[in-house]
């Protein structure tokens, strides 16, 4: 299983994470056609926090026993049987918010665009490499295997 | 007069198509140059704020940001170059000294790129190094002219002699001294890893041991500087060996200073000092006024390391040179460091850095023939410093006669370091020459280790991509081997003194 | 310093001479022959091995050395000398008389060949020193030959030893051993050398053997290490005249072999010095050892292709680089040691030798006369694993 | 070895997972009274309101229920049990054997005595698909215009939710000064009647109904005030309890709920009880009660699950959370959020035009905590509470519009940003 390991004493707080993690939503790299000609672009699913020295950006940490997955209701947030990773099946997901209220990370956030659902950062399975790790000029983020 | 508004010295061109305001740029500069006009929605630069470090456009995910140089168009002068100009009135309104940082920047220094190496053609082979051993292992230390060796007979042959404790490196190229003060923990960590990485060494300069470093002795040569700052019998035995510094390339004849608010506490407890007093390095050693005072200090040190460490001492290259070296290896060093006057520092005087000393080439050209002269060239070792900036400058370098290099701003350029020269103002945006935690942690050691340590990798394929086209497989030939060399556009006299032959001139 | 340097500017009517002021690059062939039991053999063999080689020369150097050819003058060091003109010679013979008695002072016999043409005045010295043969009297003979072919203009060393001389000049080797009528001497150790220079003159002076004291080189190869192997004998007083890599390899077997008293075997190690690799891997005493050479003697590696044969009046031996970029075939037979680069050279004077091989790179081939403490075989130094 | 799960809800569900996760063989047997298998009841209202599609009902399809090999019983209601037996009774006379058997019936809902329920049509609690169903088609084909929601509690409100959504005009009728008095404080209370009001719908507190008139179907209320309310639906949401009369003669220790262990076993051997039946530990005031929330189930389940097969598991105890969204204001209330500062808590509270967040201390240590519109990163405050982080260094941060874990200390967060994190179960 993977798990997107922040190592906060290398994060310069440039927030470049972010930036291609809406690309990665949008499902292109070409940062520029986005942000100028997508309308209503989707929130990073991960956050930077700063105060003074310390930043860092935090995700998903892809919890062995998580709890978004035992406060769901509908079923809707699952473990990709495959990659391992916490999704959320936005078409069964009623926006209840029992996930956003259980992670202790908080890191599970609301969207509504004509439908209320829960979105998270994915390790972006379908797309390889996170978009996030990728493009983080200091390794601060790095994909890491964990557990069996 | 009214007060000048000095012209930027870059310009930033932003294309404001590509700019998608992720305020990236705005948010790296650590000299607030970039900033963000919400009402207008776009992002402006402060020009006169940007120092040309790059680091925005480093970052800057589409490339739509050009840093570029003001060219400062001034009526055209030979003798007066917009830097002149600019020079006279920055003191007209201070009135102080001009302060810049890393290494002399001007042309006329430059000598290894008049030097031309030679190659096999048809008498001798030359070797290919992906199939035969290629070696450029060095020690460095005191070698003995004789050695003693028992042949009891056939198979029983032994060395008598107790050879003199050594400096094994596995690329002839180390790491210079910057002190943790001048350069940030994590630009030092990551030079240390990529030494121990690379089987050399780094030098951890007039700043003290971090206690980060100490894992890192086997690879480390500790510096012994005027203000003796982090000094102490761990401190001494701590590293490989000892250096002890008299003057440096970008300085020579002038000390170091610190400033107070630099002094944090953890280079508080590096250098053993105070919280925020200045750390100032005498320009003199104030126990060394003659050539017995520095022998005393060599041995003062021996004993404290019971003998089990290489002592050196480093020198910038002055006129004397020759002379001063060969003094220093009379006085018991076991290798002499010698920086040339395009040595880097994180602070100096202008005038110093661009107008005391003379080019490396020169100075290890006459040091070792001088010590060969005199028949003392095996009592120790020569590194040599100061503008080394790629393989082809080691090895010549090394063919003109030294035993190993050093490099500085090379190793820093290869951590991240874009030569805007402004270390002296610690907010070196690249994480290098800074201690703002903020900035430090910028350079992640991991990838810093990982970058110098494929620099020395790629110095080493090609140092023995070059050493095999000459058909030599072992460093030791191509150390003093000037035969190599060949001189373009270099006067006679300067040819005599490199002791080396014109281009086109045979064997 | 190199004469090319100061002499060309200096002095308009300076001709460089290729060798002396300048290295030329070459390739070539070379043979050695030695009967261990001290008897000694005409001459004519030695030619006969250098002659097939004949393909390795181009008719712009070779030379012989050869050993136990004055017995009658043993005690004395005889110098084979090569002059430009008789002002060269007085001016050499007034310097030697202050501190030689000379026994015998006599012209070079030679014989009138056609391809041979005559450009020195060739002679003999036997010259007493005086004194008992220490090593003190051996410096004093090699600052001597130092001093000769250094400062007298037109007058060069050709060899220095006793019992023993060289012969060299620019022809094929045939035609340079008839023109010294070697087929007239005889000796127990002979060492030839045919030269291939890629330049059009020769000197003869430049064609090989070379010699100080008893010591001889033929060499076939290139030192790419020239450069500092001269400047690594400037740091223990050497000063070489002439710019060949062969008078370089000659001065290092007389500072390593003479001077320090080390092995062909110590000596060969510091040459041919082995890999990190197999010194890294090696038992603790000889890692120590060879570290200590290669750190220590680093400037005295022979780096480049090479075969030599290095012979004295004790032995000869054959060593090639440490990756044999240059041929080397060693064969005995009877109390007969050949070392040459092909093995037609030795199949030719000897049909059915008793064994023929080929020496690995960088390890030597030593024979040594029978008499005296030396080990009676031949000695083939095993390579570190 | 035969493992029966009585219920099939979050506990019952979440159990056969744990079992399945060890123990691929033996039969598994999942008993239920109900006529669906694998929805979620929480989704009703949702369905009710068109708010989501009976195909997405299921929180756990049947093909999970297939892929775990798992026989079910459905539309079987167990009557008694035999422990010595280890048997169980079904209300259709079937006796069902067990190996090892989970109870996980939930709750039912409470109804308290109103004068004139029996044999009135409109009447109806409202905790399962059937009811769900029953609703729906009543307001369909009398074409219902307005409804009574007796209960001001979460499931009272958002049946009335879904029901406004459908375009009833609702009015709520709670006993208590004020909805939602057991999940949250009164100023929470007040900002989502004030949402709900300006919706249309009607809130009417400290009264309730005493007595229900029509014919055949309702048509009026009256209020114990002495109001009359005219009307033709009555849901009663006030509240549910454990499901457990059933076990009445079978000797499991049963107080409130059915009293069990860290181990989620009863006071009979192989036989265990999970979710909204059962009662244990509240974290924070270590009370035995029953906490009748999801997550509590799901972890219930997972640790009776995993103790039937053998694995050593335990359920350290669980906090009353809950989140809900009413009239577009989202809202999150964790632990316990009623405590007073005259006891001996610390509050604090930050209010604004749009938000109110409120901060319930004992000790230095977070207990409770609500938060009304801006509920994003909730879960660090419920992450907090749940580990017991003692929050003395950063307690004038919590209540910041930013908070997260950069004020947190450095170790407490390189555990949870580089490490697993775990904070519920051991």
């Amino acid at each position: 299983m993977k798990r997107i390991l922040v190592r906060e004493e290398y994060c310069i707080g440039c927030k470049l994470c972010e930036i291609n993690c809406v690309a990665a939503q949008v499902g292109s790299s070409n940062l520029i056609k986005i942000y100028r000609y997508v309308p209503e672009l989707p929130e990073p699913n991960l956050i930077v926090e700063e105060d003074e020295y310390t930043t860092f950006a935090i995700q998903c940490r892809n919890c062995d026993d998580p709890m978004c997955l035992k406060a769901c209701i509908t079923g809707a947030m699952h473990r990709d049987s495959f990659t391992g990773a916490i999704r959320v099946d936005k078409e069964r997901c009623v926006g209840c918010w029992m996930c956003v209220m259980a992670c202790p990370i908080g890191v599970i956030k609301r969207t509504n665009d004509g439908k209320k659902a829960a979105s998270k950062c994915e390790l972006c399975v379908d797309r390889g490499t996170p978009a996030c790790v990728e493009n983080c000029p200091n390794e601060a983020l790095v994909l890491i295997e964990v557990g069996e | 007069m009214a007060k000048t508004r000095t012209p930027p010295e870059f310009i930033l061109e932003r294309d404001d198509y590509k700019c998608i305001r992720c305020l990236v740029c705005v948010r790296v500069c650590s000299y607030g140059a970039n900033f963000y006009d919400e009402k207008e929605n776009r992002v402006y630069t402060e020009n006169s704020k940007c120092v040309g470090c790059h680091f925005c456009e480093a970052v800057c995910p589409t490339e739509a940001i050009t840093v570029k140089r003001n060219k400062f168009d001034i009526k055209p002068s030979a003798h007066w170059t917009s830097e002149e100009l600019f020079d006279v009135i920055k003191q007209a309104e201070t009135g102080g000294i001009l302060l810049t940082s890393m290494g002399n920047d001007k042309p006329q220094f430059n000598y290894f790129d008049r030097l031309v190496l030679n190659a096999s053609q048809v008498t001798n082979p030359s070797i290919d190094p992906l199939r035969e051993p290629m070696e450029i292992r060095t020690y460095l230390g005191k070698k003995d002219a004789y050695l003693e060796i028992f042949e009891e007979n056939e198979s029983q042959v032994i060395l008598k002699t107790e050879v003199s404790q050594q400096l094994k490196l596995e690329i002839p190229v180390m790491f210079s001294a910057m002190s943790y003060g001048s350069i940030s923990l994590n630009a030092i960590k990551s030079l240390a890893r990529a030494a121990e990485t690379m089987g050399t060494f780094f030098n951890t300069g007039e700043g003290g041991l971090h206690k980060d470093l100490k894992r890192f002795g086997k690879n480390m040569i500790v510096q012994c500087a005027s203000g003796r700052f982090g000094v102490d019998i761990d401190y001494l035995n701590s590293g490989a060996a000892v250096e002890i510094k008299i003057g440096q390339g970008a300085k020579p004849g002038i000390g170091g200073h610190l400033p107070g608010e630099k002094v944090t506490e953890a280079i508080s407890e590096t250098r053993m000092i105070p919280v925020g007093t200045d750390a100032i390095s005498p320009a003199p050693h104030h126990d060394i006024y003659s050539i017995e005072d520095l022998r005393q200090l060599i041995f003062a040190i021996k004993e404290a390391t019971r003998y089990k460490k290489p002592v050196g001492v480093k020198i910038a290259a002055v006129h004397n040179v020759a002379a001063i070296a060969s003094g220093i290896v009379r006085a018991g060093a076991d290798f002499v460091t010698i920086d040339g006057i395009r040595g880097g520092t994180g602070a100096t005087p202008k005038i110093t850095r661009d107008h005391v000393g003379i080019p490396i080439e020169f100075a290890i050209a006459v040091v070792d023939q001088r010590l060969r002269e005199e028949g003392i060239r095996h009592m120790a070792s020569v590194v040599v410093a100061g503008g080394i900036r790629k393989s082809a400058d080691v090895v010549k370098a090394i063919a003109l006669g030294a035993d190993a290099v050093y490099i500085g701003t090379t190793a820093l350029v290869s951590l991240g370091c874009h030569l805007c020269q402004r270390c002296y103002l610690g907010k070196c945006n690249w994480g290098i020459a800074t201690q703002d935690p903020k900035l430090v942690k910028r350079l992640n050691p991991e990838i810093g280790a990982r970058r110098a340590s494929n620099l020395l990798k790629a110095w080493t394929l090609e140092i023995k991509e070059i050493l095999g086209g000459m058909g030599i497989n072992a460093i030791e030939s191509l150390r003093g081997n000037r035969e190599v060399l060949r001189g373009v556009g270099l006067n006679e006299r300067e040819l005599q003194i490199l002791g080396i032959k014109a281009a086109g001139e045979a064997w | 310093m190199n004469r090319f340097n100061v002499d060309y500017y200096s002095a308009s009517s300076f001709i460089p001479i290729p060798d002396k002021d300048y290295r030329i690059s070459s390739a070539c062939g070379i043979s050695g022959i030695m009967n261990r039991s001290g008897r000694s053999f005409n001459g004519e063999m030695i030619m006969k091995s250098m002659e097939i080689m004949h393909e390795r020369g181009n008719g712009l150097g070779a030379g012989f050395a050869a050993y136990g050819i004055y017995p009658h003058l043993k005690g004395f060091y005889c110098f084979h000398m090569l002059y430009d003109d008789e002002f060269a010679k007085e001016e050499t013979e007034e310097f030697l008389k202050k501190k030689y008695r000379i026994i015998e002072s006599e012209p070079i016999p030679t014989r009138k060949n056609p391809r041979i043409k005559e450009v020195h005045i060739l002679w003999r010295y036997f010259l007493d020193a005086g004194f008992a043969e220490t090593s003190s009297e051996e410096d004093e003979v090699v600052s001597t030959v130092m001093f000769i072919n250094e400062k007298i203009k037109g007058a060069f060393v050709v060899s220095s030893g006793k019992n023993m001389g060289i012969f060299k000049g620019v022809g094929y080797p045939e035609d340079i051993g008839d023109f010294y009528r070697l087929d007239e001497y005889s000796g127990y150790i002979w060492t030839a050398h045919n030269r291939f220079p890629t330049n059009t003159s020769g000197w003869w002076g430049g064609a090989h053997p070379f010699g100080i004291l008893n010591w001889s080189v033929v060499h076939n190869g290139e030192i790419s290490s020239y450069g500092i192997n001269r400047r690594f004998l400037e740091n223990y007083g050497y000063k070489c005249t002439l710019s060949t890599d062969t008078e370089v390899i000659a001065y290092l077997v007389d500072l390593f072999m003479r001077k320090m008293k080390y092995s062909h075997r110590v000596t060969s190690k510091i040459f041919a010095a082995p890999f990190w690799s197999e010194i890294d891997n090696a038992p603790e005493n000889e890692k120590n050892l060879y570290t200590a050479l290669r750190m220590n003697y680093g400037g005295a590696l022979l780096n480049g292709p090479f075969a030599i044969i290095v012979a004295n009046n004790q032995m000869m031996m054959g060593l090639s680089d440490r990756i044999k970029l240059r041929p080397l075939v060693a064969a005995t037979k009877d109390d007969f040691l050949f070392i040459a680069s092909e093995e037609a050279a030795i199949r030719v004077v000897c049909k059915d030798p008793q064994k023929i091989w080929s020496p690995k790179a960088g390890e030597p081939i030593a024979g040594f006369l029978y008499s005296g403490n030396r080990e009676e075989k031949i000695t083939e130094t095993v390579a570190l694993r | 070895m035969r493992y029966v799960i009585v219920g099939s809800g979050p506990a019952g569900l979440s159990a056969i997972e744990s079992i399945r996760e060890v123990d691929r063989d033996n039969e598994v047997l999942l008993v239920t009274a109900e006529k669906y298998v694998g929805y979620s009841k929480p989704l009703i209202t949702y369905l009710l309101g068109k708010m989501t599609e009976k195909s997405k009902m299921f929180y756990r399809t049947e093909e999970f229920l297939k892929e775990n090999d798992v026989s079910i019983l459905p539309e079987t209601k167990i009557t008694g049990l035999a422990t010595e037996d280890k048997l169980l009774f079904a209300e259709n006379g079937e006796k069902i054997e067990y190996d090892k058997l989970l109870i996980a019936t939930g709750g039912r809902p409470f109804i308290s005595e109103i004068e004139g329920l029996k044999g009135q049509d409109g009447i109806f609690t409202f905790t399962t698909w059937e009811d769900e169903e029953k609703v729906e088609n009543y307001i369909k084909e009398n074409k219902i215009e307005d409804a009574i929601v007796l209960g001001g509690g979460l499931i009272g409100l958002k049946t009335t939710e879904a029901l406004m959504k459908l375009g009833l005009k609702v009015t709520i009728i709670e006993l208590s000064d004020r909805i939602l008095s057991v999940t949250f404080d009164r100023k929470a209370s007040e900002i989502i009647t004030r949402a709900l009001k300006k919706e249309g719908c009607e809130v009417i507190t400290g009264d309730t109904v005493v007595r229900v008139k029509g014919k055949k179907r309702i048509s009026k209320i009256t209020l114990k005030s002495g109001k009359e309310i005219n009307t033709q639906l009555l849901i009663i949401a006030i509240g549910v309890k454990p499901n457990v009369e059933f076990l009445e003669d079978s000797g499991i220790d049963i107080n409130r709920g059915i009293v069990v262990n860290e181990k989620m076993e009863t006071s009979v051997n192989d036989v265990y009880a999970a979710g909204d039946c059962t009662e244990f530990l509240d974290l924070i005031d270590g009370q035995r009660k029953t906490i009748a929330i999801w997550p509590v189930a799901v972890s219930q389940g997972k640790v009776a699950g995993y103790n039937m097969v053998g694995k050593d598991s335990k359920y350290p105890g669980g906090i009353p959370m809950n989140s809900v969204e009413l009239a577009g204001v989202p809202t999150v209330s964790v632990g316990h959020t009623n405590l007073i500062e005259e006891n001996g808590f610390e509050v604090l509270t930050f209010e604004n035009k749009d938000t109110y967040k409120k901060i319930v201390l004992k000790d230095n240590k977070i207990v409770g905590a609500i938060l009304v519109n801006n509920i994003d990163r909730a879960g660090i405050y419920t992450g907090l509470i749940l580990q017991r982080i003692d929050v003395s260094s950063f307690k004038n941060k919590l209540l910041d519009e930013n908070f997260g874990f950069v004020y947190l200390p450095r170790e407490f967060r390189k555990m949870m940003l580089e490490g697993d994190v775990k904070v519920w179960l051991e």
